[in-house]
């Protein structure tokens, strides 16, 4: 079989989502240049929900299939929900990923969850708007 | 949508006369080169006339230095195991360079294992071996140097005769894997003078499943893979008579075409090494500047992941490979780009172009009119990029 | 002149559907399996099919324990070898028969040299080898048994199951070289219970090239050849995709038709087996009688010597292959003869039938009408004829 | 090329000479079944001439086309001449033998000069006829 799902290229092809917010109400990072898959999540919440994400992804095409999947799943969500996304929720959305290519490439969730523990740090610090 | 095929490294596909020469030997003659009746004469007729057409191929003077193999990576571990093994009374140090390829790198680590020790020649910025080097780190326990003649991720060129004269004056085993350059560029075992020599079919418009290590008479060598005593008893199995004569005529066809071939590649090399870092900001040449294989132009992409952009050319036509951690099968940036002093960030945004027979200058400007707009796009996804621009902006 | 071919152990034609199969992966799809862009997809997919195709024919679960090599031979080494090295901390003993194929027997003497101890398990008469003795031969520090499940050049099929049953009580890992049985005979790796299978893909109308050796899940192996991490690590080297396709072809093809071949071809071996010693005196069949390969009809001629048995029966048209020392390039007699009890003098009038798809009754038939004249007329030179009916004239 | 010249071919399919000679006056063996070629040669003399030889071989292709050669260089020599015969001008005389097959099946020459060995030994014992 092709190394990738359709869905998974498909993604690739035209991926969500990507970009920056300015001002974000929180940020994540994820990934370093020794694998090779870096991502950054920004996120802007709106009564605990996701009103907007945008990522941006420095990766192999698995890399930026999981992050623009993950950006889909997750916006409009609220943070209970948000959190909730695993790995392998994504990779079964994206129909499969190659073994290999699991743990590296698979760091969309984390980054969003990194971002929203910026997003409820700031809250606990700031007291918060959301 | 145009087809541009520019990975020939990987595989390539068989010239017209190797194809001729090999199909008479998949259907007819079916006989084991061994086999003492009728049926046996075709393949041994056969398997003689490519033995002679490699030598000729290296300039060897004996046919019989030429051992056929499998596969390149067959031959590199004969090299470096079967040396290795065969001279162990006097040494077990190991001398390789830290560009090898995994053949002779991995083959080294498995001696390693056995009780061998081993030492990584450094390279420079452009990927080349100080002659000087590989002399300081022979020791008197020295029993064999593997250096190869070309490196086919960066193409640069090792001065293989230099260091030959210094390992010989030392009385040390010497190994070149030329399975880069031979049949790609005119190679003579004698002026290098080396002692044995790997090099694959499957690099010069040849099939798989035939390669040759040439053995320079007198050196020793343990066989890798036992049995029945085909190849003089130094690599056993029954042969792959069809692969060999197609090894056989690519070899022929190179000695006659090599300079031909090289005019052909080197000009749409140098236009895609000249042109492609004008085009795109921020993309270094890997490799030595000049002495480099004629059809190899790669390249360092910054901010940017090989595999996609791999992908999104692959999605315009063009098939090129890279030495970036996601595409490689082990997840590693290529140790070639590593060892030439390149950061993990610049070295995963590699990219290789290897031209073929059938590249053309159109071929090459396609290539250098898609890949802005994919660059770029990558870019703009990129969050190195964001950064180094945010940084040079603040700078102002 | 009529042509007959009766050597298809040295070599044969590939059938039409293996060939059909590899010829696009000769030619157009040059592709290489590892590649990212649309080239790598068609050798990607062939070579997981043929991996399908491979296990299924031995009835494996798991498609990702075949390991695909470049000869049987080569399968032998990495089994002996590398099922030893990875073994070696259990301790450093290795049972084989004593009728192994040269390329069991030698790894292990190879073993040898690196340090190990090997046991050869004698064989009867018919070469059969008795799973007591092996049984006896297992020690405390025995890491690898290697006994063949059929012995190409006399037929015996070797009780592996039993074989297996003892090794595995004693928790060894248990190879067996199904190099001769593969695809000629129904092979199951769960109902023979063993833990490591040598085939290849020549000895069922497969090309040249393409090998595999089957290794269960669990059970460690130290690569032969090391190199990229094709063969998930295990046996590095660009795939040669189109005989591994011709391989897997094959192995479909031997797992739908293996029992109409069975029967095609077992008469026509019983007709041979019977009817030669009744048309030439002093004729010996060498093997079992019953539990032998299908197509394997295998004698020795008393006071002659093989090679100009096998040449005049060459010039009517006729290739057989003999166990005589004439005929090997070793110029030493089948160990194979000489372990099942035979003399040397017997053993050089060693001539072996092969008998193929293409064979026919006609065949046969012409076999045993030119054959009777020419044992006679050698037998007319032959001194130890000679000095035979000498003794026999005496005794009266 | 193929393992055998045409003239060990040609030596081969119609070997000259074959067969015993009847109270012969030399006899010499050479060869065992472990190598697997085993000559007898058979001489007849006359006024120190090779008159009449004949051979018996069991052994390869080679070795039956170098028995034949052998005897037919040597018949009508003088015993002398006879004894100049060496492997390798019987080689030279079949265009060249395989390299492997040289020693082993090359035992003609051998077995020629055991059987005159064995007339002239005769000849010291019993005053000989020749
Ligand atoms: C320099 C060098 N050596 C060895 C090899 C191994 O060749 P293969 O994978 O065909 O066995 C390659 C393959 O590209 C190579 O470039
Ligand atoms: C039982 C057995 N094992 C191994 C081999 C080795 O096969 P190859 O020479 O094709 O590598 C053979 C060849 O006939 C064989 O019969």
């Amino acid at each position: 079989m092709p190394i990738y799902s359709e869905k998974v290229m498909e993604h690739f092809m035209n991926p969500r989502n990507v970009g920056e917010i300015e001002n974000p109400d929180g940020l994540g990072e994820e990934g370093n240049p020794v694998c090779g898959d870096m991502m950054t999540f920004y996120i802007k919440v709106k009564d605990n929900h996701l009103e907007d994400i945008k990522f941006k992804t420095f990766g192999c095409g698995a890399a930026i299939a999981v992050s623009s999947m993950v950006s889909e799943m997750a916006i409009g969500k609220t943070i209970e929900e948000a959190l909730k996304i695993t790995p392998s929720s994504v990779a079964e959305k994206l129909e499969g990923l190659p073994k290999n290519k699991f743990h590296c490439s698979n760091l969309g969730a984390q980054a969003l969850h990194k971002a929203i523990e910026n997003y409820q740090s700031k809250q606990k610090k700031g007291g918060g708007k959301g | 949508m145009r087809k541009v095929y520019l990975d020939n490294i990987a595989g390539s596909p068989l010239i017209a006369e190797v194809r001729e020469a090999m199909l008479p030997f998949l259907w007819d003659n079916f006989g084991n080169p061994s086999s003492l009746h009728d049926w046996g004469d075709p393949p041994r007729i056969a398997v003689d006339d490519a033995r002679s057409q490699v030598a000729q191929l290296i300039d060897a003077d004996d046919e019989e230095e030429i051992i056929f193999t499998g596969s390149g990576t067959e031959s590199n571990n004969f090299a470096v195991k079967g040396l290795a093994l065969a001279h162990q009374e006097k040494g077990k140090h190991i001398v390789i360079s830290a560009i090898e390829h995994f053949s002779v790198m991995n083959s080294a680590k498995t001696m390693e294992k056995l009780g061998f020790e081993v030492s990584l020649v450094p390279v420079d910025q452009y990927g080349s071996v100080d002659p000087e080097e590989v002399r300081r780190s022979i020791r008197d326990d020295t029993i064999l140097v593997s250096i190869m003649h070309a490196n086919s991720e960066v193409g640069t060129i090792e001065p293989i005769k230099e260091i030959a004269e210094l390992v010989r004056e030392r009385k040390v085993v010497f190994h070149t894997d030329a399975v880069a350059t031979a049949g790609s560029m005119p190679i003579s075992v004698k002026a290098l003078g080396v002692d044995a020599l790997s090099l694959a079919g499957n690099q010069f418009y040849g099939p798989q499943g035939a390669a040759a290590l040439w053995v320079r008479k007198g050196v020793r060598i343990m066989p890798l893979i036992d049995g029945g005593i085909q190849e003089g008893g130094r690599r056993a199995g029954t042969e792959n008579v069809a692969a060999i004569v197609g090894l056989g005529k690519a070899a022929e066809m190179a000695t006659v075409n090599q300079a031909v071939r090289m005019k052909h590649l080197t000009p749409l090399r140098d236009r895609l090494l000249t042109e492609l870092p004008r085009k795109i900001d921020h993309v270094v040449v890997t490799g030595h500047p000049q002495n480099r294989l004629p059809g190899n132009a790669s390249f360092c992409v910054e901010f940017i992941e090989g595999e996609s952009l791999l992908m999104l050319l692959n999605s315009q036509g063009v098939a090129v490979s890279s030495g970036s951690a996601c595409t490689s099968r082990a997840l590693k940036a290529s140790h070639v780009l590593i060892a030439m002093g390149l950061s993990h960030e610049i070295a995963q945004g590699s990219v290789l172009f290897t031209l073929g027979l059938h590249t053309t200058l159109k071929d090459i400007d396609y290539v250098l009119e898609v890949m802005p707009p994919i660059a770029e796009r990558l870019r703009q996804m990129s969050p190195l990029y964001a950064k180094y621009i945010q940084k040079a902006k603040g700078g102002k």
